[in-house]
């Protein structure tokens, strides 16, 4: 990198060197880089876990480890996956890095906190890490009372207290998004304008800033009650064990859709870039994530079926359900007539985008089977429940992940990914996927409870099924870790818009530059004018000037 | 910057107004007045609320934004609490077993 | 939030993710907002929690609460408002440029403020020679003893996580009392005082609920 | 082969068909709607894909407001037709029937324990007779557990310190696995047992096989021991007695002191014996000390039987529990 000077700029990469340059940073685009390190590592471990859980259950006895080993094996997975890379995995990493550029501001509005905001997160991976070093916890990631509070002699304090500390990594982040979006836009990008990823981004601000706050004081009362012994979840002195699962499920329940609602946005624009087509519908796509956002709040009792709460609530709770699912409906069928009359082509993000349409749509479609009352009751805490969530966050959630970071990658990296290997694990993602989650339908509404360690013969052939899927699953995950990594270094160099995208990140270099853009971009189209897209690619082939500038 | 700069006078006229709704909210829970006592705290309480915010904390002068957000929190605040209770007002509903 | 770099054409100082000032007083302030709003919902689980138990129990509710000192909690709510008052004076004295009115009212606040927790610290002493600090020592007169606890464990919850966020208010008015004592806030760059301000008058509002939710359960 | 791989749990009380239909029915939507998108997508994907670089653009469409009215109505329209259906069946699920066999079980880390009304008692089976509907009345002395039978598609959870209830009516004998079904600690896996189902003769000759003291028994021997009658005395209805009188009292409106009222039902007079003071009886003194500590779960529930036996009151609906008996 010695050329003297005739290159523009450095890049955000290139600009510093050294470790201190990057803990010390408050570019938005390296603390996604930080983030995307440590999210990746959490959910190596966490998938670490999933193995365990899978070899234990290959066999009806529980041979490989003890019960106490299996029930802290199963919570740490639940944890780690959940609060550790789920819930920031988007946000925090695809977020981070593109809230600002496609919003054409030069950073976040406070970019101290947003460091801020990883080092939480690194603390609180640090006392969860510590917890399990110590001896691990064994309460379900959902730590019901009062089980938590007064029998389980496991570190339930330590893991807590790190899950409180990543609600305000979760918090901050955020708040800065919403601040970002409210008051940094660049001229010209008016609310309608605004790319869905970034309406996806704000509504899952929204339930951040909402519901994080009620799951910090929940695990503050968990605290007080297993230190303390206030009684407030202790029915010897008169509390309400399910008064937890109230509190619990105020957030955790609304938590879903901060883990999906970012990757419904990364959908919208892979969809639409690939196919070369303006989302079909954009309000209503729009407008249906801040409806998600707003109506997932009042769906928690559904998870409470069985506990005892009164009939009515559960009806109230039952119907609200069932109008939650509609806006998730109605961004499905505008993604699929997206594609009607495109220009569609096949890349690896696409594939992981197909992949997400067909699977989500059965997550879905499953989740009305749990917002039936009735049928809950006999699925509820059943493997039915597992394959359920397991299509909303894995089919969902993580191929929406992989499809956004393979798609952003030559924006983040400015080196492309092979291809030809992309798209073979995005299939064999798919099949693993699949072999993995779908006998656990089946084993579940033959009733195996979820959490057991070990389970009666005939359930066998559909949880080896399930193990030998995840082995595929695994691998299919492990290819892309592989070649991100060469990529870095002998990837094929990015040019600025490889894939002839639309928003205002595709506008500057590949890598950008620190302060993402060199002249302030101004808006005058809205978010997936392809017209105009190729008009600019036109011109910068006719002119032969460089890809920068504005978008007028 | 561009922030309202509130005369000195309103914010001594609102701090003597809060002074006498203490008063008044403890001599209130001197009175006999049943399941409204609460309802005649919470009021106060309120009131007081609203004006720390509209005049210490300039809401009256800032953009609708903050009024809608902070409207929305409340609001929140007031579904969960509303919803639980939802929850265990109507538990005694059921037939029980006996009855 | 405070100007770290960049000082555009315009003149005025701004971070340099910012376009100028205005776009940074701006956002600062939301941000401050955006902050409150979930401290609302922080505090709001305690007092959901609180809710389901007095319904649950009144009478243990009315019997624990008039063990509370009522004259030292009317103080208290006295005292905080009062400084909020100081605290609006300083944000005055912020906009208007007059550090002799920001050093003054900034010690006042910080000065009722100590008072506040001081006042606490006398409760809390009062409880455990009482034996009512929740836990094995916990005594209480009469059958509703476990519930009564129940309604200890809510005041410490309630009015322990409130001097937390007082305490917390306490280091940034030293901070600001230390800006102040260098002329750092004027009318250009009031944000930070602003922003502090906020937070002490939310906490002031927190207080303002749980002195009758606390105190004035049943008197008559 | 097909016996190593069950695609379909037993079905082996009445309910049972009413869940399956709901749950066929789901799967037949799941089905259509999944393969509609799908195919949809595989033919929009095969016949716009894009052949080189050289294609135009396509022209951009916008959207169309009444296919967006379309596709959220007729959703709304079949989520409101599953939500009538399915709670229909809820209500159906927890509301036992007039007349149905008293069982009470209490959860324990990690054991199941009944008791039949005669008094007998299991640990981890639970022997009912097929064809008539069965009523448990679950509680549990430690943390909360969930009672749950596959075969009957039923589950409640067991909460300490309250009540829950759940109902079925077997219709084939035979044996069926019971789960714990709501993780509880370390052996949570091992709690479990089963449930078996028997010929109504077969049952009546195993109930009466092993009979010990009966749960009124039980009850009314407590009731001496811990010293109750002492001041919950039935005399003439004018003479004062310190503690309420029993008789006639379940399922009555209990006029509290300081307003209000109760019915008396199981989470009435469990709190009235653990929390005397919390809700008093309007004309008593509230003297009575706390039982809290001084008996267990099961004792509770033979207290409880007790006072069922002492009567119902009139204003009540018939009871079904004394037919049992």
């Amino acid at each position: 990198m010695n050329r003297p000077h005739a290159e523009p700029a450095l890049d955000y990469i290139t600009a510093q060197y050294g470790v201190r340059s990057w803990l010390l940073t408050r570019d938005h685009k390296r603390i996604a880089l930080l983030y995307l390190a440590s999210v990746t590592a959490m959910f190596v471990l966490g998938g670490l876990f999933a193995v365990l859980i899978r070899l234990e259950l290959l066999t009806p006895a529980g041979d490989l480890m003890q019960a106490e080993t299996y029930n802290k094996v199963f919570t740490m997975h639940g944890i780690m996956m959940v609060f550790f890379f789920l819930i920031p995995g988007i946000p925090a990493v695809l977020g981070n890095f593109l809230v600002p550029l496609m919003v054409g501001a030069k950073d976040l509005a406070f970019p101290r906190l947003n460091l801020l905001s990883w080092y939480l997160y690194t603390i609180a991976g640090a006392f969860t890490l510590y917890a399990i070093v110590v001896g691990g916890v064994d309460t379900g990631w959902t730590f019901y009372t009062p089980y938590s509070t007064s029998w389980s002699t496991s570190n339930v304090i330590p893991v807590a207290f790190g899950i409180f500390i990543a609600g305000f990594s979760s918090i901050l982040t955020g708040l800065n998004f919403i601040v970002t979006i409210h008051t940094m836009r660049a001229p010209g990008l008016t609310w309608f304008r605004l790319p869905l990823f970034i309406w996806a981004q704000y509504a899952t601000s929204i339930i951040i800033m909402l519901g994080t706050p009620v799951l910090a004081i929940t695990i503050v009362m968990l605290g007080l009650e297993r230190g303390l012994h206030i009684g407030i979840f202790d029915p010897a002195l008169g509390g309400d064990p399910v008064l937890f699962q109230h509190f619990f499920w105020f957030y955790s329940h609304p938590a879903v859709y901060i883990m999906i609602l970012p990757a419904m946005g990364v959908m919208s624009e892979l969809i639409s870039t690939f196919s070369r087509k303006p989302v079909f519908g954009y309000p209503f796509v729009a407008c249906s994530s801040l409806a998600i956002a707003l109506l997932g709040f009042f769906v928690w009792g559904h998870h409470m079926f069985t506990s005892s709460q009164s009939v009515y609530a559960g009806l109230v709770f039952s119907i609200l359900s069932f109008l939650v699912a509609i806006p998730s409906a109605v961004k499905v069928f505008n993604w699929t007539a997206t594609l009607y009359k495109g220009s569609i082509r096949f890349d690896t993000p696409m594939l992981y985008a197909f992949g997400f349409i067909g699977l989500f749509t059965i997550g879905g479609l499953t989740g009305l089977f749990l917002a039936c009352t009735g049928l809950d009751i006999h699925v509820h805490d059943t493997y039915f429940i597992v394959a359920h969530f397991h299509y909303i966050m894995v089919g969902g959630t993580i191929m929406a992940y992989l499809g956004g970071l393979h798609f952003w990658w030559p924006k983040i990296t400015g080196k492309l990914y092979p291809e030809g290997w992309g798209r073979l694990s995005a299939l064999i993602v798919f099949a693993g996927f699949n072999l993995t989650f779908f006998p656990q339908f089946v084993v579940g509404y033959l009733g195996m409870p979820r959490r057991y360690h070990a389970y009666p013969p005939e359930f066998q052939v559909l949880n080896v099924m399930s193990s030998a899927g995840a082995s595929i699953l695994g691998v299919g995950y492990l290819i892309p870790l592989v070649y991100f990594i060469w990529s870095m270094r002998y990837g094929r160099d990015a040019a600025a818009n490889p894939w002839g995208a639309t928003g205002l990140e595709w506008q500057t270099t590949s890598p950008p530059p620190t302060e993402n853009f060199e002249t302030v971009p101004v808006v005058t189209t809205h978010a997936y004018d392809y017209h105009a897209q190729a008009a600019r690619e036109r011109a910068a082939a006719a002119g032969g000037a460089g890809g920068g500038g504005g978008a007028a | 910057m561009s922030a309202h700069v509130v005369p000195r006078r309103i914010y001594f006229t609102v701090f003597t107004l809060l002074m006498v709704l203490t008063f008044a909210t403890v001599q209130a829970s001197n009175l006999d007045l049943g399941r409204w006592a609460l309802v005649v705290a919470l009021v106060i309480a309120c009131v007081k609320a609203t004006m720390v915010m509209l005049w210490f904390m300039h809401v009256k002068y800032s953009s609708r934004l903050i009024p809608l957000g902070l409207v929305g929190g409340f609001v929140w605040l007031m579904l969960l609490l509303g919803i639980v209770f939802s929850d265990y007002l109507s538990r005694g509903w059921v037939p029980y077993p006996g009855k | 939030m405070t100007p770290t770099s960049a000082t555009s054409h315009q003149g005025e100082p701004h971070a340099h993710q910012f376009v100028d000032a205005a776009q940074q007083a701006h956002a600062a302030t939301l941000g401050m907002w955006a902050f409150l709003i979930t401290e609302i919902l922080f505090f709001g689980g305690l007092l959901t929690a609180y809710a389901v138990y007095r319904w649950m129990y009144p009478e243990a509710w009315a019997d624990a609460s008039s063990e509370l000192d009522l004259g030292l909690g009317a103080f208290n709510t006295a005292v905080l408002i009062g400084s909020s008052l100081t605290m609006a004076l300083a944000v005055h004295g912020a906009q208007t440029g007059s550090r002799r009115e920001q050093i003054s009212m900034l010690l006042m606040t910080i000065l009722l403020g100590g008072v506040f927790l001081g006042v606490k610290v006398v409760e809390y002493s009062q409880k455990f020679e009482h034996h009512l600090v929740p836990g094995a020592h916990f005594r209480f007169p009469g059958a509703e003893a476990p519930h009564a606890e129940l309604f200890f464990g809510m005041y410490f919850g309630l009015t322990g996580l409130h001097a937390a966020h007082m305490i917390v208010g306490l280091g940034l008015l030293l901070w600001l009392l230390a800006g102040a004592l260098r002329g750092r806030w004027t009318p250009d760059y009031a944000t930070p005082v602003e922003n502090v301000g906020l937070y002490w008058h939310f906490v002031d509002i927190v207080w303002i609920f749980l002195f009758p939710l606390l105190y004035l359960v049943h008197r008559h | 082969m097909w016996s190593d791989l069950p695609l379909w749990p037993d079905q082996a009380s009445t309910s049972a068909a009413q869940v399956d239909a709901l749950y066929l029915f789901l799967i037949g939507l799941t089905i259509f709607l999944t393969a509609l998108i799908c195919g949809l997508v595989t033919f929009f994907a095969v016949r716009y894909r894009r052949r080189g670089p050289g294609d135009p653009v396509p022209e951009a469409i916008e959207g169309n407001t009444r296919l967006e009215i379309l596709w959220t109505v007729i959703p709304f329209c079949i989520v409101m037709g599953l939500f009538v259906w399915s709670a229909a069946l809820y209500v159906h699920l927890s509301r036992p029937p007039d007349g149905a066999m008293q069982v009470n079980v209490v959860g324990k880390r990690w054991m199941w324990k009944l008791q039949h009304l005669n008094g007998r008692r299991e640990i981890n089976e639970l022997h009912v007779p097929a064809g008539s509907a069965v009523e448990l009345t679950l509680t549990s002395e430690d943390v909360i557990h969930s009672f749950y039978v596959p075969a009957f598609r039923v589950k409640a959870d067991v909460v300490p310190g309250r009540y829950t209830s759940m109902w079925f009516r077997a219709t084939r004998p035979g044996t069926y696995h019971l789960f714990c079904a709501e993780y509880c600690g370390t052996k949570h896996s091992g709690m479990g047992g089963s449930v078996i189902v028997m010929e109504p003769a077969a049952f009546q000759a195993w109930l009466g096989g092993d009979t010990g003291e009966s749960l009124v028994e039980a009850g009314t021997r407590l009731f001496g021991e811990l010293g109750c009658a002492t001041c919950h005395v039935d005399a003439a209805a004018d003479s004062p007695s310190r503690g309420p009188k029993l008789a006639g009292l379940w399922g009555s409106e209990v006029t509290l002191h300081g307003g209000g009222t109760v019915t008396a039902d199981e989470a009435y007079v469990r709190e009235s014996i653990l929390d005397p003071t919390a809700k008093i009886t309007e004309g008593y003194p509230g003297v009575m000390p706390t039982f809290r500590g001084l008996m267990n779960e099961e004792q509770m529930l033979q207290l409880i039987a007790y006072v069922k036996s002492r009567g119902v009151a009139e204003s009540a609906p018939p009871a079904r529990k004394e037919a049992a008996q």
